[in-house]
């Protein structure tokens, strides 16, 4: 119990003391190696809680204030495991930028503080046991990167962080009064106080919950957190903030806010469902998430920007990752499981590799990028593999989970499938069909050779295709117990 | 004093914010929104205040301290110093038709308290017929962002939107508990200092607050 | 036997997975890399092809459960009498290949490095092995999938060329949709499994014991048959097939032609005999009319084409077609339950099914070295090559013969045992198909002479005549290794060719394992070089005495006489006395496909487009004229066009959502509320 | 296992040889008479063809082995295919070798290399006549096996000799799916063995000839082996209508005795056959090369119309 709580300690404080260290020295020439450091020891901390819980199964700390199990855990290994690459990513990447003079030194004190209260914001998403404060969490994390989007000042920049900043601002507003709702229909039970927000006692008591309520009360979840998971028609913010923002805060992105976001709104349905006794909240869910599913898909196909491109399939993939957990079930849901974990994997690879490219440009515009596997193979390669990843080729992980969800569906819902099989395909054609030319041909003049960032690359890469071959048996055992959680 | 006079004066001054937002969704001048914004706040904490009173519930006093310095002073300065800062104060925003938009708040208006009407049913408070009014004022501060084009006016009705959500927790609950209260008003206080900063941006831009050209982002044919 | 036969497969497997890991090491040197790798997956192939003889002559299954996979689902594998036999196809065909390949692929040193061509070599030979092994939905869709990622970058491999992008583009993305809807199937199959919810459910062992109701075995079965279909280049679904193996380096056109395409026939059958096991007689039905379709038009685009390996990929789709007569065949003759003729049709598919593999890797190959020694691939272009390069064009001329189904090579018995298969359909309880089926053995007579003439052409004007280009490159006969590569499998082609029985002998078990009962028993009956198939009554053939006549005809003819040997003078070429005769006015692809042309052209969108250059003093003398003929699928306009128009307009349409006010974003969100909550309320 | 079947064998194979000039020698007599000339009489083929073996054989420079092989391969294939059509006897040796289809087969494989063998030499009307020879082949051949088929449905075999048998025994009683089948079984002999109104033997205007403008370039033993094994071909196809739709004579007792009988019912049927064709010579034309797709369509209508009068009807 008392080491935990100190692991806890550790896994939220580290970011913290970091995002004030580095607002001030985050221009030194060190600072990017600090940044890595503190990233670095977030995670060890984060695999020391794992080991705990897989040791112990899932425990209250600070006084029942955080909640851990199988769930959040591997998800908050999971944040702050990509929150390490993206930090070793972007030292290399920061640097060119400022070679490039898009950014400052205050900026760069910026953009290390805040990148750091960006992960303390979702660590603590995680580990809440308290649903206001799973909500203010959120809040942080949304404030905390508005500004990193118009970080380069540019018109369509700050328009991008606006959009962002008002569109999350408002579906969290939605989120907030679901969670009155929620609080309302708590303290009838729980009694009023502190202890009504707290998950334990709510999943515990999800039973008596009064239904109408909780069905209210989860349209505006819904509508709140599915702001922030992009759901369609809520998504529109996503593309533009993922495309304007720098490349490595659009791979935290859409690496690791998506998924924190998701696991709030599973974190509500589960009450609901427990309290509604009715699948209702599984078919809005897997409403929205085919409507992403096939509106990304289609989008996919006329884009001209690289990170827009990929933020859209984005979309699509938290699309499929949403329509798993409507769909329920033991296949389904460990496979939304399974798609969380490998799609920020591979997605956040594939940023990695966009980055490179457009850097090695100067442009996002994908006509102008070509030539990359004689330019420079590990990017080209990168990207190709973590396209035929994220387009749901074996042996990478996202196959499996895909295989998983798409089985699960033409026997639990035969009629989705058509959809399911409408998008999947749309999507695959569109993404090859704009990745194939970049990375193949000759070098074009325009493109200037630079080093990349090996190591998080390779490690995202090599993770996702030892997933999609062999699960671990802890991987396994979390992810039943998670499946059991959410039943 | 006896229940009944507190529901009424609670039901008064829910009247009272709702008109603050039908106030704030037709009216023109930055000035004006700004004091109606004031208003509103100062309505809701003085609500909030006298439902801890009843209630006994002393950590609303608390809120109702935080709602009354930062709705009613703080966020009002702010704006107040932005708009002189970026020498705005003459604009007027052009609103597409009044009625229209007075309709649809009327009728977001009857939806919300038909829709509230089961919660009402089952919650024993005093303060249980306000929910619908906090819930319109939600719906009705969305319904100005929409039709604003100005950043500081879609600013204050998103924060008029805020003031919706925190009078259903007052009324629908007594209050959250605190730890939510604190940390909803540390987000809100963030939240400004954001758009401050970010009127600031928009206005070194695009020199000017107006959104509309904000629109280059789009999947262009 | 102390070895057993799947553990010699698996590791054949492993030091090819070995050699592809093995290869970026080595990018330095590439001509060793070349030999080292390609060596090495000669033998793991030779290794393969001796797990799988043996596999099959001893009816063995055997299984093994790998570590990797799914925790509660690793991957099973099996190796019994079907897989045997198919990984005998490949082992054999990419055993060839491979030898052929030491020699071909040399020819891009220089040019570029060849490195990434080496791993996906080796990565698409294990995937298709492990295709045919695979005993679990996961592990097949795996291996499935990477078998296509494989061979997609080996058609990409000169991905500098556009056209090259936009084939391998269409084949991945209609493979991969293709192994979705194999997905799905497998999905249903699972889903009526014994044990539905939990993981294992995905096993074959479990999809054989479930009990499906008939509509969902219809819709299980025809999304499996759509995807592999797809795969197998069945008419309609053949677009990518004559885009992609053209442009692929050589050898590895040879396999995916070869082989590849088989591990779809492998799917069809291992589904519909092995996993659902009954059916309704309108499937084998569906499944023959659509074989029928795809050997006419097959054959038919083939003789309207002028490049050389574009011509082959449509004969694949040609004897892809006679495969799926045969098996379709099988399924009526199955659900009718007569077993016997099940079996026939069974065989006379499989047996197909392995020689197209060898004749259609030897012209692969034979193209190959043609296009090695000319950087040639339009046949116009060509002519004369027999002189240049004797070897190629003799192995080439066995391909041609053997795959335009002539006695004594081996593409005549599989036809032959598909023409005694329809001979039997009288047998059959249904009057409708006994009146359809006879319309079936006439497309196939005509196919075959087709065939015939359309390789008649590949040869004639490929190899005899003159040099029909402008430019003579210096032409050089193919190195030993691609030559000893082709002549392997031309001495398979004609084993396969006179030695019938023997070889039906050997692959009886998979007739017994999906019908029961065996036609060896009849077929041998006879002695070991007759063929006789269902009764001695009813037909015999007998290969090698067909052969051993001809033969012995000819030296005896020959010899005769030579006894007084007549003197042969070489003279210019007489052609009715006309003298200035030069290399232009040979007949060339398109002049011979002409009268054909002419009586099918209604089956083809033609532009034909004459040009009369600049007159001379009379009308009816012009300098010269200009003939441009362009020949293209109506499938593309009929059904694939259409799609790629309507995904473009829809996304335009949903464009549109994402149009830069941020009103009306916030619009969405409001009204998405309001809707939610109606919806609730 | 007696001597006496290889006897007959070598016999039959020796008739095949040795008659076939005579019976095309025959048709170019009664055609004399019909259109009333002097004929050159009956042994003016032999003489043909002995003037041919006794010349020199004069070969294009660039003619390749295939152009030298071809006339040996031809010859083989006809030879063989006299061995298997039950000619005078029907159980042969090789009887069993192969079955009907096959030896449709070895007349493709002999076309195959015919045409191969016209493409060599690189002259327009060598490629002409390939091309035309495979464009009728590939409209005929499917003919023919249907009409072959409808015999062996009939018949319950493929294999000529127990169709034969089975004929004999008496089983297959007159079917009017046989009608249609023999009357394709003409029109495919026609276009097989290039007569009138597909091609015409005699002709060497260019732009007409067909099988002839294949073999333009050869000369000397080559081209009398090609003559030949064009003259045993017609020989055999008739035959092998004999064999198909009127095997009456064919001997069915292994004796050699009974080979006498069955040539004298060979010679009158060969006989009335030669006057047939010369009927059908005489009073037709030469079809434009595109109206033949109208005539062997024709037979192939013919052909299935066979076959499926023998599911509806019989």
């Amino acid at each position: 119990m008392a080491d935990t709580s100190i692991m806890l300690l550790i896994l939220l404080g580290v970011p913290l003391v970091c995002a004030a260290a580095l607002a001030f020295a985050g221009d030194r020439k060190f600072a990017p190696e600090i940044n890595i450091l503190c990233s670095a020891s977030t995670f060890a901390a984060g695999l020391g809680l794992a080991v705990e819980v897989y040791m112990q199964g899932p425990m209250l700390a600070g006084g029942k204030f955080f909640f851990v199990d199988a769930f959040n855990v591997y998800l908050a290994v999971l944040t702050s495991f990509v929150s390490m690459t993206t930090a070793i990513f972007s030292r290399r990447y920061m640097r060119k930028e400022r070679e490039h003079g898009r950014v400052g030194h205050r900026r760069m004190r910026f953009y290390h503080a805040m990148f750091q209260m960006f992960i303390f914001a979702m660590l603590l998403c995680l580990l809440t046991n308290n649903v206001g404060v799973l909500w203010i969490a959120m809040e942080l994390a949304t404030l905390s990167t508005v500004l990193l989007v118009s970080l380069y000042r540019t018109p369509t920049a700050i328009e991008a962080a606006w959009k962002y900043f008002i569109l999350c601002g408002v579906g969290i507003a939605q989120a907030l009064f679901g969670t009155v709702l929620l609080y309302f229909a708590a303290e009838k039970v729980l009694g009023e106080g502190g202890e009504a927000l707290l998950w334990t006692n709510l999943s515990r008591v999800s039973g008596h919950l009064e239904p109408t309520v909780l069905s209210l009360a989860f349209v505006f979840l819904m509508v709140g957190y599915g702001t922030k998971v992009g759901l369609v028609p809520l998504h529109n913010w996503l593309p533009d903030a993922h495309s304007e923002g720098p490349t490595p805060i659009s791979a935290v992105l859409s690496g690791l806010l998506l998924n924190i976001a998701l696991y709030a709104l599973v974190r509500c349905k589960v009450l609901v469902d427990g309290s509604t006794q009715s699948h209702h909240a599984g078919d809005i869910m897997m409403g929205f998430g085919i409507l992403s599913i096939l509106v990304a898909a289609f989008s996919l196909l006329r884009q001209k920007d690289i990170k827009r491109m990929f933020s859209y399939s984005s979309i699509e993939h938290m699309g499929i990752a949403t329509f798993a957990f409507g769909l329920g079930g033991q296949l389904a849901t460990f496979g939304a499981l399974l798609h969380m974990l490998v799609h920020s994997l591979a997605k956040s690879a594939i940023f990695f590799t966009v980055g490179h490219a457009s850097q090695m440009h100067k442009t996002q515009q994908m006509d102008r990028i070509r030539g990359l596997f004689r330019g420079n193979p590990l990017v080209g390669w990168g990207l190709m593999f973590g396209v035929l990843a994220i387009v749901g080729m074996p042996p990478f992980g996202i196959f499996t989970s895909e295989f998983l969800i798409l089985t699960a569906t033409i026997k639990d819902a035969p009629l989705w499938t058509p959809l399911l099989l409408l998008g999947l395909g749309v999507a695959f054609a569109a993404l090859l069909r704009k990745v194939q030319p970049m990375v193949s041909g000759e070098i074009p003049p325009n493109q200037k050779p630079m080093k990349a960032a090996h190591l998080p690359v390779m490690l995202h890469m090599a993770l996702v295709l030892i997933i999609g071959l062999y699960i671990p048996d802890f991987l396994n055992q979390w992810f039943h117990t998670a499946v059991g959680l959410l039943k | 004093m006896e229940l009944t006079t507190v529901a009424h004066i609670n039901s008064f001054l829910a009247a009272l914010v709702l008109l603050t937002a039908f106030g704030m969704l037709v009216q023109k001048r930055i000035y004006g929104l700004i004091h109606l914004f004031a208003w509103q706040g100062l309505f809701l904490s003085l609500n909030t205040a006298i439902v801890g009173y009843v209630a006994g519930k002393h950590h609303l006093y608390i809120s109702s301290l935080l709602t009354l310095s930062l709705k009613v002073i703080l966020l009002p300065y702010i704006l107040h110093v932005l708009i002189h800062r970026l020498k705005i104060r003459k604009e007027v925003e052009t609103i597409v038709n009044i009625p229209m938009t007075m309709l649809i708040g009327i009728a977001l208006v009857i939806f919300s308290y038909h829709l509230t009407a089961p919660v009402r049913e089952l919650s024993t408070l005093i303060t249980r017929s306000t929910l619908a009014i906090a819930l319109a004022t939600v719906m009705i501060g969305l319904l100005m962002m929409i039709t604003r084009r100005h950043a500081v006016t879609q600013i204050i009705g998103f924060l008029a939107l805020e003031n919706g959500l925190f009078f259903a927790a007052t009324s629908a609950t007594y209050g959250m508990p605190l730890v939510v209260e604190l940390g909803v008003a540390l987000d809100i206080l963030i939240a400004a200092f954001i758009f401050g900063i970010f009127f600031f941006h928009i206005h070194t831009t695009f020199d000017s607050l107006d959104i509309e050209q904000m629109a280059r982002l789009r999947e262009e044919d | 036997m102390s070895i057993d036969s799947i553990s010699l497969a698996c590791s054949a497997i492993v030091l090819l997975l070995g050699s592809a890991a093995f290869a970026p090491l080595l990018k330095r040197m590439q001509a060793f890399l070349i030999e080292f790798s390609f060596l090495l997956s000669t033998v793991a192939s030779f290794l393969v092809t001796a797990a799988g003889v043996w596999a099959v002559a001893r009816g063995i299954n055997e299984q093994v459960i790998l570590l990797i996979g799914l925790p509660d689902l690793p991957f099973h594998l099996r190796l019994d009498a079907l897989s045997g036999f198919f990984l005998t196809v490949i082992g054999l065909l990419s055993m060839f290949v491979s030898i052929y390949s030491i020699g071909y692929v040399k020819g891009y040193i220089g040019q570029r490095s060849v490195t990434s061509l080496v791993i996906f070599y080796c990565l698409f030979v294990a995937g298709m092995l492990m295709v045919v092994l695979s005993d679990d939905a996961l592990c097949f869709l795996v291996s499935w999938e990477i078998m296509a990622a494989a061979s997609y970058f080996l058609v990409v491999f000169e991905n500098e060329k556009p056209e090259n992008r936009r084939a391998a583009f269409l084949y991945l993305v209609v493979a991969h949709v293709g192994a979705i809807a194999i997905l799905l199937s497998f999905g249903i199959l699972a889903g009526f499994a014994v044990k539905a919810e939990s993981f294992s459910g995905y096993t074959f062992d479990s999809m054989r014991s479930a009990q499906l109701p008939i509509e969902w075995a219809t819709a299980a079965f025809f999304l499996s048959f759509f995807g592999f279909a797809a795969k197998a280049g069945v008419i309609p679904l053949h677009v990518w097939l004559p885009e992609a193996h053209p442009v692929a380096p050589s050898n590895v056109s040879a396999l995916m032609s070869g082989v590849m395409l088989k591990t779809a026939i492998y799917g069809i059958v291992r589904v519909t005999f092995d996993l659902i096991h009954v059916f309704p007689v309108w499937w084998g039905a569906i499944v023959l009319i659509l074989g029928l379709i795809s050997a006419v038009m097959g054959v038919l685009y083939a003789l309207m084409q002028h490049d050389l390996k574009r011509l082959l990929a449509y004969h694949s789709v040609e004897n892809i077609g006679i495969i799926l007569i045969g098996i379709g065949l099988a399924m009526i003759f199955k659900s009718f339950n007569l077993p016997l003729l099940a079996a026939l049709g069974l065989i006379a598919g499989l047996y197909h099914t392995m020689n197209h593999a060898m004749f259609k890797g030897l012209l692969f190959m034979g193209a190959g070295s043609v296009l090695h020694a000319t950087g040639e691939r339009n046949m116009e272009e060509m002519g004369g090559l027999i002189h240049k390069m004797p070897w190629t064009a003799a192995l080439f001329l066995i391909g041609c013969v053997s795959i335009s189904a002539l006695p004594p090579f081996n593409g005549f018995v599989s036809e032959w045992l598909t023409f005694q298969a329809f001979l039997l359909t009288p047998a059959l309880p249904s009057p409708l198909i006994r009146l359809l089926i006879p319309l079936g053995a006439a497309l196939l007579a005509l196919t075959g002479a087709l065939a015939a003439a359309c390789f008649v052409k590949a040869f004639g004007v490929t190899f005899l005549g003159h040099w029909r280009g402008q430019h003579h490159p210096r032409v050089h006969e193919a190195s030993w290794s691609m030559r000893l590569g082709m002549l392997l499998a031309a001495v398979t082609c004609f084993c396969l060719g006179i030695l019938p029985s023997a070889f039906i002998d050997w692959m009886d078990v998979i007739a017994e394992q999906f019908t029961g009962t065996t036609i060896a028993s009849s077929a041998g009956r006879y002695g070991w070089m007759w063929l006789t198939p269902v009764s001695y009554e009813r037909a015999s053939y007998s290969g090698l005495i067909v052969f051993l006549g001809i033969l012995a005809i000819v030296a005896l003819a020959f010899v005769m006489l030579h006894v007084k040997a007549g003197r042969i003078r070489r003279v210019p070429i007489w052609d009715c006395g006309f003298e200035k005769i030069n290399q232009r006015m040979q007949y060339n692809a398109t002049s011979f496909s002409m009268p054909i042309r002419r009586i099918f052209g209604y089956l083809f969108s033609i532009r034909e487009r004459v040009e009369l250059a600049p007159q001379a003093a009379h009308k009816a003398f012009p300098k010269k004229i200009n003939y441009h003929i362009s020949i293209r699928d109506r499938i593309w306009g009929w059904l694939y066009k259409p799609v790629v128009d309507a995904s473009f307009w829809l996304s335009r349409k949903v464009g549109k959502l994402q149009q830069g006010r941020i009103q009306a974003y916030l619009i969405y969100s409001f009204v998405t509320i309001i809707i939610l909550l109606v919806f609730l309320r | 296992m007696t001597v006496v079947p290889y006897i007959i064998e070598l016999l039959q194979i020796g008739v095949l040889i040795g008659l076939a000039p005579a019976f095309v020698g025959w048709v170019r007599m009664v055609k004399c008479w019909a259109q009333g000339r002097r004929s050159a009489g009956l042994l003016q083929p032999y003489r043909d063809l002995a003037k041919l073996f006794s010349k020199d054989v004069l070969l294009a420079e660039n003619a390749s082995w295939i152009f030298r092989f071809t006339p040996y391969l031809v010859f083989g294939t006809a030879v063989l295919a006299g061995g298997i059509i039950p000619i005078l006897s029907i159980d042969l040796p090789l009887a069993p070798t192969a079955d009907v289809i096959v030896i449709v087969a070895l007349f493709a494989i002999a076309r195959f290399f015919i045409a191969l063998a016209g493409m060599d030499i690189g002259t327009a009307f060598g490629g002409m006549g390939s091309s035309r020879e495979m464009m009728i082949a590939s409209l005929a051949e499917p003919a023919m096996l249907m009409a072959i088929f409808t015999v062996s449905l009939a018949n319950r075999s493929t294999s000529l000799s127990e169709i034969i048998q089975v004929i004999y025994s008496g089983q297959s009683v007159i079917r009017p799916s046989l009608a249609f089948a023999f009357l394709a079984f003409v029109l495919i002999a026609l276009a097989e063995t290039g007569r009138v109104p597909v091609d015409n033997p005699a002709t060497h205007l260019e732009l007409t000839m067909v099988h002839e403008a294949m073999i333009l370039e050869y000369s000397g033993r080559h081209l009398a082996l090609i003559e030949w094994a064009g003259m045993m071909k017609l020989f055999l196809f008739t035959s092998l209508g004999i064999a198909a739709f009127a095997p009456w004579g064919i001997a069915a007792r292994e004796e050699l005795s009974a080979v006498p009988l069955a040539l004298l019912y060979m010679i009158i049927k060969f006989g009335v056959v030669g006057v047939a064709i010369v009927l059908i010579e005489t009073g037709l034309a030469k079809m434009r090369l595109f109206r033949l797709t109208e005539f062997l369509g024709a037979a192939f209508l013919l052909a299935t119309l066979g076959m499926l009068a023998f599911f509806i009807l019989d």
